[in-house]
């Protein structure tokens, strides 16, 4: 079972991780896109860490609402909306809980998932962070499925997500700005998809 | 990165802050969330009208709120979309009780928040339509991707649509108006020199000396190819050609010719492309009823041009003449 | 090199041409000699105003010809005087019968092109004053050299006189104006970035990353001291500082603040400087009764600011006021 | 006696000179000026050149008559009106002539130098062309009273030119553009007090 504390340390954990690889978002981003992913999701994550105090002992529902509304009012761009959305609708799916099993985690990815390809409309192959999200959240409910316990079905998760960010670099984009580009857009990595890993990974380091 | 500011954190906020105290007759500036209003919003049975986009393309759009144009503008981060909350508030601020008209160029983060302040202002009951300008032919038009970029088109349409609104237009004609506009406006831009974004510290891509980059996007978002630099003629065709074959413009056809500065162009070369595209149209029997040159849609201050063109009836000149009186277009007033 | 031209040779030429196009409405354009006159000049029975200079300051003079400004610019090759021929042809081109106000930047080329002009223009039996601009602060004013260069207040002096024409001043009276602008006029400049002029090909200087150029002039001459870059509100102030002990501006005077772009700063910044300058003023107590902002006496691509302040009386302020209609200012009518 | 056909020559060989040294006289303009001197000099003397034609066989006068109005047509800024005016004055003194003794050649520099002055209102020590011209004045006037032959009086001339045109560099500008740099000016050397070297040494590789 997951905690609210333990989500609450996803969230600073990410915030933490976004902070150190913002240059690099960046440049990913100026490759295919406008040179901001890194400072948008920095801009929204610090306005989030300013929040800490006043979600201690909170619901999960709230902190993710609390995420969701601060990404979407401090980011701006195609991300804000997005990550937004994604923490809108694990809000949802966490409404006044203050512990997660494992099936709940997943719920929480998966309903997520939903909200970005519902904003986004984009599917696997069109080089966004639905090509690392939508592999991990199918790697994690199969782990599920089989009984695995959280770790392994995390720890699959992210090596699926990071082989799906990898998956990106050929890839011509048919979505969000890089599409613009055509096929000068095939030979780099999606900012986007990126970050998506990190999101994976910070919630290993802050629930182990 | 060499720029006047204090910090890339505060940029916008002081820009605005200066902006409102150049221009306080005309426009309030409103802080967190940010937005820019005209003084005498709301105008009582007027149909508003409100753009926005990431900052960095001075005067667009704070630069054109105040009578006869824009009701309010919500600037973003320098090249991010702007937020809901402050589309929610400015849209509140500026609704005179006919709806509101959200203006949104075709880049995915200002579709999907804008798309969100739709919702939430709808669900406070004002009325609210969105038209989106994709206007760019550098980008290739397909069902299956974002679809063109929003440029050059935008300012006119702005401009023609916030004429409509005084005049009495309603929403959904105003909306129609704004979709004509759009379906009325090619554009294509190149780039000399990138921009430097100021969060990133550094330039956006590099340019060898002697290379330019055509169909640049307005974030310095790379373009169609990159090419050795030519002249100011051979360019100003390069960029010329497939904008007017994609409409296509026809002989006989009466347009407005906006040659639009991307920051770092002095004028004096932009008059240098605007005598050249005023020939190539003249040549084609295309009459140049109506002109714009000079650097309205800008991306911070980078070097480089871009062409757009707007086929006119007498309805779009005659909105495009009438009185405007913002920050950037003052006339008849 | 970068820059959109065809060739240096033809850029002036060229540029003017599609001046001219964009706006037939306003102005026309001669060639060989190159100037550029109201489209309804001459106006009979008023006072005419000419100014002009090097190119690469656009859009002075030539956007500032028409209604309630100019009746004619001479522009010269970039940077360099125009010459007497091209001032001889304008001066019989405007003249409406009430003479010729001639306003001169002082920079020797100028002084000497313009003096000779006046003689040949009044050996032909018209009646010409020359007035002499010098407001920089940044040079010292000494009576054993070309003293103080002529920067912003160029500007307004231009309009202002213009408007003052419009009304009926004669030819000494406008004069007698034009100096008084001058009197009441500070400007000081400064440089993130070089210029680079078409026919040298190269910058005119190198500056580090890290340095800046404090009170430079307008053709990218050395200024008064170089320094480490410093925020937007520090270099504010040490722009603002000097100009305004200069006249000195005292508490309670009524100002004009124009924050001018050097041509390679976007406005995104200069509103930063703006803000900046608006409080250093309002803390002092003057006050800021209008305002101009924006890229008005460039220096080709040098990304830099000027900072212009001019006390207004109420003579001022209403000719400030007064309808315009030019390329580059327009409004009232 | 110089020819009419040689002052012609002495005009193309300058405007040749200009031509090779635009970009050093550039250079020099750029250090303390706005770097145009080359391209102002050079406009002028290739406008000059294109009325070659009609001037053969013209007396020296009507030459030097149209170079002035052609400098003074064509290259602007500060010297343009200054060596317009210097070709100016010299056409008065050269009215109608044909020839022009060693005399008569002095009175041309010395008429046009005091035209230069007259317009410029510079000193020797003010950092400009001047202060080339006036001491290469003098020392043709000296070797003119000594009954120097017109060789050696060009030589010494063009000897004082020089050192004229090495004692601007340690100066502070009080004339023209430079001035405005006060002491900066100091450490270089003046634009115009080079091209009037060169006119003095075009003229003797065209009268020799
Ligand atoms: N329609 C979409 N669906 C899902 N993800 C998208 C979509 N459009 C863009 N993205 C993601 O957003 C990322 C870019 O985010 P960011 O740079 O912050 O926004 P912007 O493109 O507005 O500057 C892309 O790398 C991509 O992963
Ligand atoms: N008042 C003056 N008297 C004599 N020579 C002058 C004067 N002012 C400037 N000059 C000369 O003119 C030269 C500069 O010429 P140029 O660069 O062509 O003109 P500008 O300074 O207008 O750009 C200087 O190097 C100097 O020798
Ligand atoms: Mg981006
Ligand atoms: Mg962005
Ligand atoms: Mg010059
Ligand atoms: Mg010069």
């Amino acid at each position: 079972m997951l905690t609210a504390s333990q989500i609450l340390r996803w969230i600073e954990q990410y915030a933490k991780l976004i902070s150190e690889q913002k240059d690099y978002l960046t440049q990913l981003d100026a490759d295919i896109g406008d040179a901001d992913h890194g400072a948008n999701l920095d801009r929204g994550f610090q306005a989030v860490l300013t929040k800490k105090d006043e979600l201690a002992g909170k619901d999960i529902g709230t902190i993710f609402k609390t995420v969701a509304m601060t990404l979407i009012s401090k980011v701006g761009g195609a991300s804000g909306p997005l990550y937004g959305t994604f923490f809108l609708q694990a809000s949802v799916a966490a409404a006044h809980k203050d512990k997660l099993s494992e099936a709940d985690f997943y719920e929480i990815l998966e309903k997520g998932l939903a909200g970005i390809t519902s904003r986004g409309k984009a599917k696997v192959g069109d080089k966004t962070m639905v090509d690392a999200f939508q592999p991990a959240v199918a790697a994690f409910k199969r782990n599920l499925d089989e009984g695995a316990d959280f770790e392994k079905s995390l720890s699959d998760a992210i090596d699926a997500a990071e082989r799906g960010m990898l998956s990106t670099i050929p890839l011509i984009a048919r979505k969000g700005r890089a599409s613009y580009l055509g096929e000068r857009s095939a030979g780099h990595q999606d900012p986007g998809a990126t970050s998506s890993v990190l999101l994976l990974k910070a919630a290993r380091t802050a629930f182990s | 990165m060499k720029k006047l500011i204090n910090s890339p954190a505060d940029l916008v906020t002081e820009s605005i802050a200066g902006l409102g105290a150049a221009f306080s007759d005309l426009i309030k500036v409103h802080f967190d969330p940010n937005f820019i209003i005209r003084a005498d919003a709301p105008v009582r049975d007027k149909t508003a009208i409100i753009s926005g986009g990431g900052s960095g393309h001075e005067p667009m759009h704070g630069g054109f709120v105040g009578r006869g144009m824009l009701d309010a503008a919500c600037p973003g981060a320098v090249f991010s979309s702007p937020t809901p909350d402050q589309m929610l508030e400015a849209t509140k601020a500026v609704d005179g009780g006919k709806g509101v008209l959200y203006i949104v160029k075709n880049y995915t983060g200002d579709i999907l928040n804008f798309e969100m302040a739709a919702d939430l202002a709808r669900s406070e009951g004002i009325e609210v339509e969105a038209v989106m300008i994709d206007d760019d032919v550098a980008v290739k038009d397909s069902l299956y991707t974002a679809g063109r970029r929003g440029v050059g088109t935008t300012v006119l349409a702005e401009k023609i649509c916030g004429a409509a609104t005084e005049a009495g237009t309603s929403l959904s004609d105003v909306a129609e108006l704004c979709r004509k506009v759009n379906a009325s406006g090619r554009s294509m831009g190149m780039a000399l020199t990138s921009c430097t974004v100021p969060h990133a510290g550094k330039p956006t891509f590099e340019l060898p000396e002697d290379e330019m980059e055509i169909g640049v996007g307005i974030h310095g978002e790379p373009g169609r190819e990159r090419t050795k630099l030519k002249t100011a003629d051979e360019i100003t065709k390069i960029l010329l050609d497939p904008v007017l074959e994609d409409l296509p413009f026809k002989s006989g056809d009466q347009t407005l010719l906006f040659v639009n500065g991307m920051g770092g162009t002095p004028l004096l070369e932009l008059f240098v492309v605007y005598r050249k595209a005023h020939r190539i149209l003249t040549e084609k029997g295309i009459g140049v009823a109506r002109s714009l040159v000079g650097p309205y849609m800008t991306s911070l201050e980078m070097a480089g041009t871009s062409i757009t063109v707007l086929k006119l009836d007498d309805q779009l000149t005659r909105f495009w003449d009438a009185p405007v009186l913002t920050p950037a277009f003052r006339w008849g007033i």
